[in-house]
């Protein structure tokens, strides 16, 4: 037991476990067409919508609501440029674009506190629907846009880069000085102001970064919806499933995030395909259940267990 | 002039629904802490109830009020005794607690939607009732928005009344101010929580049956009254039942001369207007 | 220590769980005999198009599948016996993203044999080209417009049925309007795909017509007050006065124009007024109102079985006297289409659609494909029972100029009732 | 030489004056004293200079350079810093970590992280509490919240450091261990400048003590002279 442990603790093995991972996802749709290339890859987008909203929100303790409307001028770019530009293009553009949309709401929002920014972050999502809305029947006279189509597997590699992308940023920044930066606003921002750290700055770009990631998925995956109007790129829906999932998977670590999407979509997309007429019966027990017994996530969960188990297998020795 | 009646009754035949569609939620939210997701979904049962008695028993829809208010009440004073009266007292802080009661009536919003699915199906229901025009110095207005206005001010007086003078209202305004010396001064807070919680849902079920006096209803219209609640909360400050009232009646207004100039503005100024007092005086109308 | 090789087992034990499904499905089975013919659709059974799967074509495609089912199934010449069908519906939640990942689901791991299509036009569109792209015949329901013929070119497996605005509800509207000897209109439509589609339209076609529009309103979905509206188009004495909205709106208007006594000469709205339980709401007031059609039992016999077998199983209220008779006549004809081509290869399918006719409750039915016969098609205009319904004495009656007509337009149309 | 010093500095909130055409200064090496009742506007003052508040009137300079307008972290790093009266300390984070965000942050440069470490557990130690440095600061008892802050603060390399209300809440024993500190912090070559209700703290320790009352100065002296000034006894005995 011990040896196994420590070489699956060693470093390099993990950087090598990792390493191997992701190549075999890469190297994924060269063999295999299937579903699951469409399964994985609106997990990657769950997965970068939920540790995008935890670089800013989780950290810092603001509660944001506006990935929906970044994710949104992400679709709308690729339905604006789709056709005119390479697709990579397009998505580096949509990420930009995000970020400078993420940037202007930071400067002007960020000093409302709680509740407040979380319901003022929804507001924005909901004027920039509505905007788009009329610009685009009196502006326009038109509702809706095609997309461009893309093939899935483009369309996979690209998701998994913002994948990876997303991931490497989360990672540096825990670990770097800005990350402690933004704990200690969390913790008391006042206090954080006063020693130093300029809040503002750290908030308002941490915000525009992690905006970037939501803006980049939405364009990527614009191409897999074929059709979207302002409706269907401004849903809601975007804005709270990353809270959803970061919380049911646990915040604590990077990990929890990650595999609170995964396991969020995965059980998601199962139970609305085999129980359909009662799908959101059960999801909902299981969000409630989660949340009286889970109090620290689903990682939280699997830790105490974990956790119970060493003391049992330590007992028996 | 009756251009002004009808833009100025209008806009308090609007800003009645959206106060009363908001106070509960403005209960729940500024004394439970609970930001009740579900809101809407009580209000959607709300309305199926008055629509299936009237229906199906020929009730009066005025009449159900007095069963729905109830009924709905109870369910969701014992929701708050049982599953956020737990996860109040295992919750680490009160910040832990929002987050995880948000979750919470997440899952409610899920699982009442689909019971409501089960029993009524999602297509389109209505009636008419009080489908006639009632004159008021040269203007028109239907009969049965001007009982639904009637009705709801009427409701938001008797609620204000009941806060304001009873000792019941004190003692879930004292709870509102501060629950742990409210607790120490013997007010049982426990109860209290769960009463406006229940009040609150009570609250939402009234609007929902006076709503399908007017409205088409289906049982997958929750979550935009919610939103709704939620805005109209934020502009007259959390937690203030009078800054509700007032809210929606500014809403209302807005809502009712926007829809007199273009129509196609109404949601993009209401919006606006709400993003704007946010940044301007994010505590809302009369919040502290 | 231990936290850090937990982490690392629980991201193994994800990695391996989602790699599973992957091997498996790489490993070929011997293929298993043909038992069943697998129809699969990704609907949405909540969120705010659920009304669709309830209303239009949900009760439908549900009920073809019993009789065809009672029948013994579809009779496939390749197997040399009757299959029966089975139907493997998935939830879209109304949500694109959902729908169109569902689809790809249904076709790709599912290998469903036919696809039934998404509901509203929105979702339809997005569904056509990844239909197209597997090579899945996609027979359209609810939903269709001017947005998608430009690109029907390039959708051989797409297959309309229901009619729309230019095909052909609008011009015959302009002629029951001009016959009448209306003179102005008023448009109000909710600002989404089909009401700027519609009023668009309506707006070419009426004007043709010498029919001055004189009064244009967009509103927002979700609007709670329409009576702004309703005094302007009065103010103006619209003599027609056309809702190109959704229910919600279309019953909001109705009963605003009820309130504030502006009673045109000709009512009439988009989807609503064209349900059965419409009458059942308005009572009285319905008298009069028209809308987008149209059938009714007077259309033909096979019309009125089609009628009873309806009845029979569901709630009448829920019957659509705009598109139900559409989407069956077009399940009965892709039913047909299967079993003449004999085989499941779509492609094959796909050729015995683009020029066969068939029989079905419509009488001899047959779809008109782009003109190059590579494209998409749609359901030829003879086929059609009727594009304008008017409410008269409890009937939802054809009242289009020429043969599908079953009474004449009431123009104008009754006062509204009485106050009780 | 003058290390902070204010002219005609007023606050308003809503139409309540809480400071009212303050001057006031701080000499560099001292210790100075800053008293009065609750609600004389001692806060106010401190939260104006370290830009918590901001004012349009009146100016307050910081080693010579008028610092009005500017933000509280750029203060900071200008070489003054502040403890809270109800204490702001980063709970969740050890109490070294603490120190260690004063020091990374604090300083316009920023300091290597390694070195920015050790000066930390430095400042732990000599606030005394390096038995203490991985226990989340939020499970440390109230004196020792005080005392991370002081090193938090410290950890910020002030020349100028202001102290609001350290002493409340602390008994006779921990009061003393406290004056002790503010000693041993002026003798680090830090100017201190301290609000405090403890009387006989403040008389004991301080060079010069500024009285505020309703928002305004009503005397300024060595501790002796403010003893024996009969505006200041009777604000204090007529309350």
């Amino acid at each position: 037991m011990n040896s196994v442990a420590s070489i699956v603790l060693n470093r390099s093995f993990q950087l090598g476990l990792l390493a191997v991972i992701l190549i075999a996802l890469a190297t994924l749709p060269l063999h295999y067409q299937g579903y699951n290339i469409v399964r994985l890859l609106n997990i990657f987008m769950f997965v970068v919508l939920t540790v995008s909203w935890v670089i800013f929100s989780g950290s810092t303790g603001y509660m944001s609501l506006a990935s929906a409307a970044f994710f949104g001028v992400g679709i709308y770019t690729s339905a604006l440029l789709g056709d005119k530009l390479p697709i990579a293009v397009v998505v580096g553009i949509g990420a930009l674009v995000s970020s400078c949309v993420a940037f202007l709401v930071g400067a002007l929002t960020l000093r409302l506190r709680g509740i407040y920014f979380a319901i003022f972050t929804f507001g924005l999502v909901e004027l920039i629907k509505h905007l788009t809305l009329w610009w685009e029947i009196n502006m326009e006279d038109r509702r809706g846009r095609l997309v461009v189509y893309v093939e899935n597997d483009i369309i996979f590699w690209v998701m998994l880069s913002i994948l990876v992308a997303t991931l490497l940023t989360a990672y540096f920044i825990r670990r770097s000085k800005w990350g402690l930066a933004l704990q200690s606003i969390g913790e008391n921002e006042e206090a954080a102001a006063h020693m130093g750290i300029n809040v503002t700055l750290v908030k308002v770009i941490t915000f525009a970064v992690s905006a970037l990631f939501v803006g980049a998925s939405g364009a990527i995956i614009a191409t897999r919806w074929t059709y979207i109007d302002p409706g269907i790129a401004f849903n809601p829906l975007y804005s709270f499933m990353p809270v959803l999932m970061a919380i049911f998977g646990g915040m604590g670590r990077l990990l929890g995030p990650v595999i609170g999407a995964i396991a969020f979509t995965y059980l998601k997309e199962e139970l609305g395909t085999e129980f359909p007429e009662l799908y959101m019966l059960i999801f909902g027990i299981i969000l409630i259940v989660a949340i009286l017994y889970m109090p620290n996530g689903l990682v939280g969960l699997i830790q105490r267990l974990w956790i119970r188990g060493f003391r049992r297998q330590d007992a028996d020795t | 002039m009756v251009e002004f009646l009808n833009i100025f009754i209008g806009g308090l035949i609007l800003g009645g629904i959206y106060a009363l569609i908001a106070v509960g939620l403005s209960l729940q939210y500024g004394v439970a802490r609970v930001l009740n997701i579900s809101h809407g979904e009580f209000i959607m049962v709300g309305a199926f109830l008055t629509w299936a008695m009237y229906t199906f028993w020929g009730l009066n829809p005025l009449a159900s009020l007095a069963i729905v208010g109830p009924a709905i009440f109870v369910v969701g004073f014992v929701l708050h005794r049982t599953l956020f009266t737990r996860l109040r007292t295992s919750s680490a802080s009160p910040a832990a607690y929002e987050g995880g009661s948000l979750i919470a009536t997440f899952g409610l919003m899920f699982i009442i939607q689909n019971l409501a699915i089960i029993t009524w199906g999602t297509d389109i229901e209505a009636y008419s009732f009080l489908n006639t025009g009632v004159s008021i110095f040269g203007a028109r207005f239907a009969a049965n928005r001007l009982t639904m206005l009637l009705f709801a001010a009427g409701i938001c007086v008797v609620f204000y009344l009941f806060l304001a003078r009873t000792r019941l209202g004190k003692a879930i305004r004292a709870a509102a101010q501060d629950p742990e010396t409210a607790g120490m001064m013997g007010v049982n807070i426990k109860r209290v929580l769960a009463l406006c919680f229940g009040l609150g849902a009570l609250m939402a079920g009234l609007a929902g049956s006076l709503l399908s006096m007017c409205y088409p209803i289906r049982t997958t219209m929750g979550l935009e009254y919610t939103i709704i609640a939620i805005i109209v909360v934020v502009l007259g400050g959390m937690g203030s039942i009078v800054g509700s009232f007032i809210g929606g009646l500014i809403l209302g207004m807005v809502g009712s001369i926007v829809l007199y100039i273009d129509p196609s503005l109404s949601l993009v100024a209401y919006y606006f207007i709400f993003i704007l007092l946010l940044l301007v005086r994010p505590t809302g109308i009369l919040g502290k | 220590m231990r936290r850090k090789l937990l982490i690392l087992m629980v991201s193994c034990t994800m990695v391996l769980a989602l790699a599973a499904p992957l091997f498996a499905a790489g490993c070929d089975e011997a293929e298993p005999e043909k038992e069943v013919i697998v129809f699969g659709a990704a609907r949405p059974l909540t969120g705010p198009f659920a009304v669709y799967e309830e209303m239009a074509f949900g009760p439908i495609y549900k009920m073809w599948v019993d009789e065809v089912n009672a029948r013994g199934g579809l009779y496939i010449e390749e197997y040399g016996k009757r299959l029966p069908i089975e139907l493997k519906i998935y939830d879209d939640g109304s949500d694109m993203g959902t729908m169109t990942s569902m689809l790809e689901r249904l076709i790709l791991e599912d290998e469903v044999d036919f696809i039934l299509p998404p509901a509203s036009t929105a979702f339809l569109f997005a569904a056509a080209p990844i239909a197209n792209k597997h090579g899945y015949i996609l027979m359209g329901a609810e939903g269709g417009g001017t947005t998608l013929t430009p690109l029907l070119p390039s959708l051989p497996y797409y297959f309309g049925v229901l009619n729309y605005s230019d095909h052909y509800q609008m011009p015959v509207l302009a002629d029951i309007l001009s016959d009448a000897g209306i003179e102005t209109a008023a448009i109000m439509y909710l600002e989404d795909l089909h009401g700027v589609e519609y009023s668009g339209v309506a707006g070419i076609e009426l004007t043709n017509a010498g029919i001055d529009i004189v009064m244009t309103k967009s509103v927002p979905l979700g609007v709670m007050d329409v009576s702004s509206i309703i005094n302007q188009a009065k103010t103006l004495g619209a003599e027609a006065f056309l809702s190109f909205c959704y229910p919600d709106e279309n019953f909001l208007a109705i009963g605003t124009a009820i309130a504030l006594d502006y009673n045109p000469d000709v009512f009439l709205t988009g989807p609503g007024a064209n349900f059965a339980f419409f009458a059942g709401v308005f009572g009285p007031a319905a008298e009069g109102i028209m809308g987008y059609g149209a059938w009714n039992t007077k259309s033909s016999a096979a019309s009125e079985d089609f009628y009873e077998k309806f009845i029979a199983l569901y709630d009448p209220g829920l019957l659509d006297w705009w598109g139900h008779n559409l989407y069956y006549a077009g399940l009965q004809f892709f039913e047909q289409a299967i079993e003449e081509a004999g085989t499941l290869d779509q492609a094959v399918i796909r050729e015995v659609m683009a020029t066969s006719t068939f029989d079905t409750i419509l009488g001899p039915t047959w779809f008109d494909m782009t003109a190059d016969g590579e494209g998409g098609g749609l359901l030829a205009e003879e086929c059609y029972t009727g594009q304008v319904g008017q409410w008269q004495n409890g009937v939802f009656e054809v009242v289009d100029p020429g043969a599908n007509r079953t009474a004449p337009p009431v123009i104008p149309k009754p006062a509204w009732p009485a106050e009780e | 030489m003058r290390i902070l010093e204010g002219e005609g500095v007023s606050k308003h909130f809503g139409g309540l004056a809480a400071l009212s055409n303050v001057d006031f200064h701080v000499d560099a090496g001292e210790i100075v004293g800053l008293i009065g009742p609750n609600g004389a506007g001692k806060t106010t003052l401190f939260n104006l200079v370290s830009a918590a508040l901001t004012t349009k009137q009146g100016v307050i300079k910081f080693k010579g350079r008028k610092i009005t307008g500017l933000k509280p972290h750029q203060i900071c790093r200008m070489g003054l810093a502040r403890t809270f009266q109800s204490v702001k300390i980063f709970g969740n984070m050890p109490a070294l970590t603490n120190v260690y965000i004063g020091s990374l942050f604090g300083i316009p440069a920023g300091t290597p992280s390694a070195y920015a470490a050790k000066g930390a557990e430095e400042l732990l130690e000599f606030v005394g509490l390096s038995a203490s440095k991985v226990t989340p600061a939020k499970d440390l008892t109230l004196v020792n919240q005080k005392r991370v802050e002081v090193a938090r603060a410290l950890a910020t390399k002030p020349e100028l450091l202001l102290l609001d209300e350290l002493m409340a809440g602390l008994n006779p024993t921990e009061v003393a261990q406290a004056m002790e500190l503010v000693t041993k912090i002026r003798d680090r070559g830090i100017t201190v400048f301290v609000i405090e209700h403890v009387m006989k703290a403040i008389m004991g320790v301080c060079d010069r003590i500024i009285v505020l009352h309703h928002g305004e100065k009503i005397a300024e002296g060595t501790p002796q002279e403010i003893a024996n000034n009969r505006a200041v006894v009777e604000v204090y005995l007529g309350e």
